[in-house]
């Protein structure tokens, strides 16, 4: 019976957006939470009956040949992320609870991306995939725009066409794996390609379609020369759906990369360096852009980008133990830029501004969730005791014989440092008036999150072990250098600020306000699909 | 043997010719004239599918892409030429004499037919009857673009349009030479949530 | 110009590498599943066109999400279409929808055999070309056609979206009755050994509110865009 | 070689992709793309030739054209069909925001002037 809970957390959240589309009672949202946690208690004891063994998690649908129908098949990867999703649905769900009149409209997509979501994790096969990253544009889509004010529009349009064409890209690659192998089921194709006798790993169709597949992934993760669509969606959304963007839905991405390197494990294809200067440019960039934005929201759209790169500088390697960073990075960031959307979209919605010279007295209007601000904060700059140290670290340990690498992250660490301490001066300052927002859910669901950052920042350990069987004893939170070196970052990051960010020279204005025009993005997209064949099939 | 050369050749020619319109497509100016070509495009994509020995695929292709997406086309650049204006005032300045030769109107019609713009004039008693203080509630949530009210102390007329459009920009340019006429515009408000 | 002329070398190399490939793709052209279905489609699914056998049974799966996506985009479409404030019957003194005569006879014309040849191409999705996504297009063109006889023709969107949604949980229940009768989720709910004319019930079943709902939801969508503003 | 044609027609619709300078155009490249790529997918199902995948008692001589691929088109047609609609309902609004639906104009304008 446990084979059909893949299926069944597909479709609950489905069945039950539907549901609360056709109900007109405003009682029935509370369907939402009796569907998240039927999934949740399924996805717990799928997690209880998990073994490890492949024939307990591959799921064929329709009992077909398993290299024609659709199949499912769950590993440690994919359940972590299916947690990881419950848990940010909570929070978002929580905290939407009471804000919006039109709330079962929203409900209603909001549930149904979560269905999406959980497939596009779970499935096996590629074209399904392709449908589900689809779905997952137009419904973001939709949801970028919801409020349907002010810039959301010109947002949702760049957005949808962007991805779109990514996605195409993506759907070509479809195409030559399909003619390639017979089959679109990725388990297969894997081994296929592992036994080396159809096809060696050095055909160019294969490495083509490598290529393309890559492309489209890309533009879903919003690395460097295609992020540009990202502050801009996650920049004008509602904050909700800005945490649920910011922290999942862009890892979808990241995830479908780390899938597909899978795949296509047995072709010998060399992708460390490569993706290594892409996150590293993805960092960097995303941090020089941070830096010089006054929107609030923009500061941390722009942050998203910046540690994205970050994850994928630990994801490009083939040593077990970064590529592990690399992954808890993904978890810590989702816990805690949610967490800053979250505590931004409480603070926007009181100021009634989003410019951060215009807030102040924040720690004095709302004491509570301004230390869980601040937590959020400490987690992104990678202070000790938080989550972000910690898979920081990792990646740090694993890059630490390059010199170059490592001073990347130790700059985009500093960038980090910077723009936090600007953003951090919202809560000095004097109290601007009695405002007293007070919603309980709110803060509930920042407590929750502020909350799973401290846990995971100083109990890493059993649950590495537990959960991946990683062993990340090495990495200690009692060690002067850690301490020195985030205290160094931080001065850095302040002199730097003090003596450059806050005068607003003419380069950082002209920063701001660079604006990646449509065309251009999507000829930078066809540069990078064009480097990235040169690089993977010619060289 | 015959037969199929035939096939194959006129495969070829459509594959030329789809080309022929993809290039036409992209570097036509004119977005009425794409609309035909897109269309053109669907069919002659439908009859390749045909030639591919995908039936199924073709009839989708002729029934959704050729007829309800060009028609979708149609609607929505004929939309984006509109210039919707509500008229709250409702004396001569847009009709006059019962017909259209009001000073307004004959600004209006000026600043539309200079950028090439259909002019939409509303005067629904519904959205007239709304207080001063919706007005830009109105301006953002429906596609009125401007809105015509009067102030009968000044005896002017106060044209109130977004501050996020270019064309409330332009009109307030043209509208310099009349006394009687004032341009306001709305600011974005964006709250983020 | 210079920017131009890279765009076209760039565009030149993938071209290239493409044109690589596809000698690679003649060497390793892979048949096994197309030689699958040809070989055991009709007999597993009842199905004499494979497309069908394919969209409707193999990879159900997928045909549910395809709706699904048609179902979000109407739901989406709405949305942004629709207005806080009312002005529904906003006049417009400029509007002039005049239909010639010639193109209303024609469409009265028109309307019942198209609304014919989609319910045909619904009905006989198994055994030739067609099937609910088609047809379902074919009759919303054919809907489409009465707005050219009458223009101010008045469409309750919130009934046909709540019918649309209905229709979609409907498919779903149908889909996953397989569970119960044999259990395998999403297939069809004869046994597999049923003869093909027992199975094809489940087809032209499936078919018939595919194809009711694909109609209903591009019905939706164009009446959207025609009402937009108005 | 028919796939390659076909491949170019992708191309061009990126080409107009990475220079159109107007929403509605960008609209029209999308739409070019997806009929490329379904093409493309097509094209190579019918490599070794064969007849229509509609099969009566026995299985045709010559084969069949590969009936994955075109199940798998319709899914890609009603997609792209929804998606335009969505980007063209989206193409209207943006319109009556910023009043252009030029690329350069829209994105210049500053957020909350």
């Amino acid at each position: 019976m446990m084979l059909y809970v893949p299926i069944a957390l597909i479709f609950i959240p489905v069945f039950s957006a539907l549901i609360i589309y056709l109900i007109k009672a405003q009682s029935i949202r509370y369907l939402a939470f009796v569907a998240q946690i039927a999934m949740t208690v399924l996805a717990i004891l799928y997690y209880e009956a998990y073994t490890g063994q492949f024939a307990d998690t591959f799921f064929v649908i329709g009992g077909w040949h398993e290299r024609v129908g659709i199949s499912l098949i769950n590993d440690e990867l994919s359940l972590s992320f299916v947690f990881l999703s419950l848990f940010i649905w909570w929070m978002v769900l929580i905290y939407t609870f009471n804000t919006g009149q039109n709330h079962r409209t929203f409900l209603f997509f909001l549930m149904f991306l979560q269905g999406v979501f959980l497939g596009l994790l779970q499935t096996n096969d590629l074209f399904n995939m392709f449908v589900f990253l689809e779905l997952m544009t137009i419904l973001v889509a939709i949801l970028v725009v919801f409020k349907k004010a002010g810039d959301s529009f010109r947002a949702g349009i760049y957005y949808l066409l962007l991805n779109i064409s990514g996605v195409m890209m993506f759907l070509i690659g479809i195409i030559l794996i399909y003619f390639t192998f017979g089959t679109i089921n990725v388990n297969s194709v894997q081994t296929v390609i592992a036994a080396g006798e159809l096809v060696s790993g050095d055909e160019v169709a294969l490495r083509f379609a490598y290529v393309l597949l890559m492309a489209g992934i890309s533009v879903k993760a919003a690395l460097f020369p295609v992020h540009s669509w990202l502050p801009k969606a996650h920049g004008v959304a509602m904050s909700a759906i800005s945490g649920l963007l910011s922290g999942l839905v862009v890892k979808g991405g990241l995830y479908l990369f780390l899938r597909v390197n899978q795949m296509f494990a047995g072709a010998n294809i060399d992708y460390a360096l490569f993706f290594y200067i892409i996150g590293a440019l993805t960092a960097v960039i995303g941090v020089m852009f941070a830096l010089t934005q006054k929107d609030m929201k923009q500061v941390l759209a722009y942050h998203t980008i910046s540690q994205v790169g970050i994850v994928m500088m630990g994801l490009s390697h083939y040593d077990p133990q970064t590529v592990y960073g690399g992954l808890l990075h993904i978890f810590n960031h989702a816990l805690f830029k949610s967490l800053l959307f979250l505590g931004a979209g409480v603070i926007i919605k009181a100021y009634k501004t989003k410019k951060i010279k215009e807030i102040r007295g924040v720690m004095r209007t709302m004491p509570v969730v301004s230390i869980f601000m601040i937590i959020g904060m400490l987690s992104i700059t990678g202070a000790p005791f938080f989550n972000g140290f910690i898979s920081k670290s990792i990646i740090k340990y694993g890059i630490q014989d390059s010199g170059i690498k490592y001073w990347i992250l130790f700059i985009v660490n500093i960038g980090t440092a910077t723009s936090f301490i600007k953003m951090a001066q919202v809560f000095f300052g004097p109290k601007p008036m009695t405002i007293r927002l007070r919603s309980l859910e709110q803060r509930i669901a920042l407590m929750t999150l502020a909350f799973a950052c401290v846990v995971l920042g100083n109990f890493y350990i059993p649950i590495s072990t537990g959960f991946f069987g990683v062993d990340v004893s090495h990495v200690s939170v009692f060690q002067w250098e850690a301490f020195f070196d985030y205290a160094v970052a931080l001065i850095i990051g302040f002199c730097f600020y003090k003596l450059v960010i806050e005068k607003d020279p003419l380069t950082v204005r002209k920063i701001r306000e660079f604006n990646l025009s449509f065309e251009m993005s999507n000829y930078l997209f066809v540069l990078y699909v064009a480097v990235m064949t040169v690089y993977f099939v010619l060289l | 043997m015959g037969n199929l050369d035939m096939l194959s050749l006129t495969a070829y020619a459509l594959q030329v010719l789809l080309i022929i319109m993809a290039i036409s497509i992209v570097v036509h100016k004119n977005n009425g004239t794409i609309i035909i070509l897109i269309t053109t495009f669907s069919l002659i994509t439908a009859s390749l599918y045909v030639i591919n020995k995908a039936p199924d695929v073709a009839i989708a292709e002729v029934a959704i892409g050729s007829a309800i997406i060009p028609l979708i086309y149609v609607i929505s650049i004929s939309r984006q030429r509109e210039f919707i204006v509500l008229d709250k005032a409702m004396d001569d300045f847009i009709i006059a004499d019962n017909a259209f030769t009001g000073v307004g109107y004959v600004l209006l019609k000026r600043f539309t037919d200079f950028y090439h713009l259909e002019l939409n004039i509303c005067n629904d008693v519904r959205l007239c009857s709304l207080g001063a203080g919706r007005d830009q509630l109105l301006c953002e949530q429906t596609n009125v673009d401007l809105i015509v009210t009067k102030d009968d102390e000044r005896n002017v007329y106060i044209l109130k349009g977004k501050a996020s459009s270019v064309l409330t920009y332009k009109l307030e340019a043209m509208a310099r030479d009349y006394d009687n006429i004032e341009v306001v515009k709305f600011k974005d408000r964006d709250f983020g949530d | 110009m210079i920017k131009q002329l890279i765009l076209i070398g760039l565009l030149g190399i993938l071209f290239g590498v493409f044109f690589v490939s596809m000698q690679d793709i003649q060497e390793l052209y892979n048949t096994f599943g197309k030689d699958y279905i040809a070989a055991t489609g009709f007999a597993d699914t009842g199905s004499r066109n494979l497309v069908t056998a394919i969209l409707l049974d193999y990879r159900l799966f997928d045909s549910l999400f395809e709706a699904g996506i048609l179902l979000i985009a109407v739901s989406g479409v709405i949305w942004i279409s629709k207005h806080e404030s009312q002005e529904k019957n906003a006049q417009f003194m400029l509007d002039k929808f005049k239909t010639p005569d010639l193109f209303v006879t024609f469409s009265r014309l028109v309307y019942p055999l198209m609304l014919a040849f989609g319910f045909y191409v619904i009905i006989n999705g198994h055994v030739s070309p067609g099937g609910g996504f088609q047809g379902g297009a074919i009759i919303a063109t054919a809907i489409l056609i009465l707005y050219y006889i009458d223009a101010d023709k008045d469409t309750n969107i919130a009934l046909i979206v709540t019918i649309e949604k209905i229709l979609y949980i409907a498919i779903l229940l149908v889909a996953s009755l397989s569970l119960v009768s044999r259990g395998e989720l999403f297939t069809n709910f004869f046994v597999i050994d049923a003869s093909p004319d027992t199975k094809a019930i489940y087809l032209v079943l499936l078919n018939v509110m595919i194809g009711m709902k694909v109609a209903l939801g591009l019905w939706t969508i164009f009446t959207a865009f025609l009402k937009e503003g108005r | 070689m028919n796939p390659l044609l076909t491949f170019v027609v992708i191309l061009i619709g990126f080409y107009g992709l990475s220079t159109s300078s107007n929403i509605i155009k960008s609209v029209f490249c999308v739409t070019i793309i997806e009929s490329g790529v379904i093409l493309l997918f097509l094209n190579l199902g019918n490599l070794d030739g064969g007849v229509i995948p509609i099969i009566g008692d026995a299985l045709p001589v010559g084969g069949i054209a590969d009936p994955l691929p075109q199940a798998l088109m319709i899914t890609t047609i009603v997609i792209g069909s929804t998606v335009t609609a969505l980007a063209l309902m989206l193409c209207i609004k943006v319109f009556h925001h910023y009043g252009t639906v030029e690329w350069a104009e829209i994105l210049s304008r500053e957020s909350g002037k």
